[in-house]
């Protein structure tokens, strides 16, 4: 299993995000990315996924580093300050390196 | 008529289940499910009456009802700066939210009027859809100035196409066309249904309600004062706009409901988006915390109440 | 009336579909929102009729049922340990599932008679809460004795927080306070969909049901048996329970098929924290995959048949 | 009668709610909720009514139907071949979506003959569920021969246990069992709804719709003209076909409307496992982006006048 | 981009336990947790996910390792025997550490 | 905290694959998965969670290297032309190493 090294990139955050976070991550040069839905606590509270206002993604990119760090300093800088938002980074081995 | 709603009981159960801390819960699929079904239905039934007004007879009442929408949060604004020290963004956005509307007491009033069987101008739904935008507009305004580098486009994007307007004006719409007659088909799940599906979405809204009494107890007193006194304010420019338009006494009723009441749906979302850094603790918690189930345990009587008055004075 | 009540043949439905290992399931928050109407429907229903009612008269009943579901889980403890060879937490854990009841063969229950127009004390959903817990503080005690470390403040609000409680007696309140006229306008949700909501349902419990085959397979004879013969009893005592209680045919049917009955919702969930070394697996095969379906499908008819038999010998 | 329907006014919302990108979307649960509902809605119905048949006098024209649903994936599979110059298993695939059938058609199209009180062979449902598969089998032969090492058992299994079928056929046999009178109570939600629910349902449908446009424009011209040419042709087919097996004109117009159709549910997942070369984006494009919304907007009222047309030529 | 070194507490287990964790999990020191809704499989048997008492959850914690060391004894402890529940750590990188 | 060394393999795929690949899993050595609903984006599109034909899950095995392998090797020579679909390996620490 000769598998190639990635970055596995995962941020939880607003539901009310996605849609510019789905445009943000293209544009920044991710070829995909796999979101679900949450709930969650955090320094913002509860975040209980009864309703819209109240619900949270999670959203999970395949990229190799640079694309990862280019998502990671734009999110920061657009998005940290004012919404509830944690992204965290994982070592991921992948098999068709051409994808991501 | 015993006096007591049940659909109001369904928001008590949800708060008093939520403030014991139960397990009950809705899940977020079967809130969007009731909410949609909601929505559409006041827009259908609005729409099936409009069709049998003329437009042009109804622009006066729509152009005052729009300038309303815009000076309650001119109003709003300088109270919330002033007497409640908040931060620009904060103010403008929870402005924002007492200039728009909430869908939920609005079916709430209408429940109550139906009940009694109180007459009302059918074609309301049209004041409400009305309403729910004007605010956003000067909130953002009155956040960023006139120079702002707000991204118009987007927003009207948002905002215009956010799902709450689409299923109301869409229900408008095909209300309108359709006419009542060929809505009847349609009436089993819209119209039938309507008070059960209102009561199940009251059931989740005390849930929600509930889940604000802890950023409540730390946002202290002024949020809780501003979301009583500022509903009456509306209630009374509200009922007394419905007077000077001529509205009967139901109707005028439900503008003081709609100019009493705050958005937790349209506003929060377009706020989020235009204003991050207004901290929607502070609007979620004054306008579901406070201000909704005010409007549904206290507010709706008395603006009934008001707007007899009113009417007695004026005519 | 063909005899077949379709909401029973959408059980059926479900069961062979589930056994057939069809890729039919209905998603989890619509399972949810079904249970959530029927509860609250239930609720309702015996809420109104409450109103009616004056408590006082009823007290002896209440009493008595309670004393029933404290009595049931403590025969059928001893059965389990000694002819079932159970540990003593499973027993425990069984005897009250089956102490307790279940609300879907309940609404059958209800479905049946009223599709006969058969007459029943309608505030009858209030024995129903009152026999949800007893049986659970009695399973705690039979494993834990009462020297027990349970933490009860903790369990009582798990049992009495928990959502089915909740709706329950969320129902039962806002029916009785709001009465059945006030009721209407809800009851095109709540009472006109009720027995499609029902067969939906139904229709997941016997998906669910079909589950449980595997491990019955595995657990043996003993939990067909007691699945089967523990109800029989169960009925018999419920009837019999009536019948000194001057309840009507349909009403002495009712109770029997509550005490013939074993929980799946609220008690599962219940034991799960309070006796988590009880297998929950054992418990939910013997109510889900025995009783639940041997009630439906054969019991219903047999306890109103029995329902019959003790009032001609008592009367 | 206004002559426009609401229910299409619904699907029209979606669809524009969808190119304009708006963020309205009925959650997952809720599609498959509504699709459960309308899917035993229409086999209950159509259940009800066999009831009332015999079968043996059904049994030609059950016949002449499972026939048509053989014969017109082969008259479509060449030309997708020749004229559209697809890849075989992509032409395979499509051929088999456009011999079997779209629910949702088939119901909108019920819904239109109620409004105007039209009556039709209300054990129509029956021809539904027959038509559904055969152009399945159809389909695999031709992407793989007949030698083929398909999986036949496995295949079988995910057809005919695929959750639309089990429901179809479950309703069917249900209403059969039960038969019209016992059915109503279950009817307050099956039938009492059912326009509504399809309302929504279409909504759904026109936002997938219009997900679909972008593969439109990549696709190029001959999916569009296949989408819009081939329903005609099946629709004289049907019509055709309705005529000979002595079916009232709006029998004949059901029958157009089902051999006009295609199907996005049960063929798509079918074909998803069985022939995984063929792309689905190819089939889904034409079924839901062309055919659905041509047979919705423009096809109905279309194959009524095809089949009173019919009628008077043959009659 | 200097991310800090931080553990990916992963537990799978019985969706009755939802409340009792998040108590369990803000007692031992975590600072957040995300929460999702699942099905599977496991040593016992399928967890289906179609109604209350066969659903799993999904819990995710984002914390320092001697917090992950602690979350995993106190489940080993009390949970383990018991219910339905696997868990696993994952090595991530977080750019707020503070906030973890 | 001695955590054994485990692979998690991360598939995320069309929803129409579910029963199958939970059969194929289990026939591969797994012994448990975890299946989780989604919605992405990747080369073949937008699946958008709306309806069947158009969602995704996300199914998570942890298991030993060699069954990852295996389980890798299957998964690409069945399904990788015709579906969507991607797959990742990420490095977990176990505490119950029998389990899995
Ligand atoms: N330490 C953590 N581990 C896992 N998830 C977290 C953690 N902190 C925050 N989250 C998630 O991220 C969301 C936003 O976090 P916050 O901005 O801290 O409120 C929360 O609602 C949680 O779902
Ligand atoms: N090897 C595994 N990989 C991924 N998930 C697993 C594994 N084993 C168990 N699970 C998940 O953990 C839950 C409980 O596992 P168990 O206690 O083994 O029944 C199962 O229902 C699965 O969702
Ligand atoms: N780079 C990526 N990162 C995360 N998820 C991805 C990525 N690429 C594809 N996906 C997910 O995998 C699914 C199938 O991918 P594909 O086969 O590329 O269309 C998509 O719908 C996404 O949910
Ligand atoms: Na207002
Ligand atoms: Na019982
Ligand atoms: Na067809």
């Amino acid at each position: 299993m000769q598998a190639d090294d990635r970055k596995l990139v995962t941020i939880i955050t607003e539901a009310a995000l996605e849609r510019r976070l789905a445009e943000d991550l293209k544009r920044l040069g991710a070829h995909g990315y796999t979101i679900s839905d949450a709930r969650g606590e955090g320094s913002r509270g509860v975040r209980s996924a009864g309703w819209d206002a109240s619900s949270n993604i999670r959203v999970e990119v395949v990229c190799d580093a640079a694309i990862a760090a280019k998502i990671s300093a734009h999110l920061r800088q657009h998005y940290y300050d004012h919404y509830a938002m944690i992204l965290f980074f994982t070592d991921v081995g992948v098999l068709r390196p051409e994808k991501f | 008529m015993s006096g007591i709603d049940p659909i109001v009981l369904f928001f008590l159960l949800g708060l008093v289940a939520g403030l014991g801390r139960s397990d009950l819960r809705l899940p977020g699929s079967i809130y969007e499910f009731l909410s949609v079904i909601l929505l559409l239905a006041i827009g259908l039934k609005g729409g099936a009456e409009l069709a049998k007004q003329s437009l042009g007879d109804l622009l006066p009442q729509m152009l005052a009802v729009i300038l309303m929408g815009l000076l309650l949060p001119l109003v709003a604004y300088p109270l919330l700066r002033r007497l409640g020290r908040l931060r620009r963004a904060d103010a403008a956005s929870i402005a924002a939210h007492y200039g728009s509307v909430s869908v939920g007491t609005y079916a709430v009033a209408v429940a109550w009027l139906v009940a009694r069987e109180i007459p009302y101008e059918e074609y309301m739904p049209l004041m409400l859809v009305l309403l729910e935008m004007p605010a956003i507009v000067v909130g953002i305004l009155l956040a960023r100035g006139v120079s702002a580098d707000t991204k118009w486009k987007e927003l009207g994007h948002e905002v215009f196409l956010g799902k709450s307007i689409v299923l109301l004006v869409g229900g408008l719409l095909i209300g309108w066309v359709a006419g009542p007659e060929a809505l009847e088909p349609v009436g089993g799940l819209f119209f039938g249904l309507f008070h059960g599906v209102l009561a199940l979405f009251l059931l989740e809204m005390g849930l929600v309600a509930a889940g604000q009494v802890g950023s409540l107890r730390r946002h202290g007193l002024f949020l809780v004062a501003f979301g009583i006194l500022f509903p009456l304010f509306g209630a009374l420019v509200g009922g007394g706009l419905g007077l000077l338009l001529g509205f009967s006494t139901g109707g005028m009723m439900l503008l003081a409901v709609l100019a009493a009441s705050a958005s937790y749906i349209a506003v929060p979302a377009a706020m989020r988006l235009a204003l991050p850094e207004a901290n929607p603790t502070l609007s979620l918690t004054a306008s579901l915390g406070v201000t909704f189930p005010f409007n549904i345990l206290v507010g709706i009587p008395l603006y009934y109440g008001l707007a007899e008055q009113l009417r007695q004075l004026g005519g």
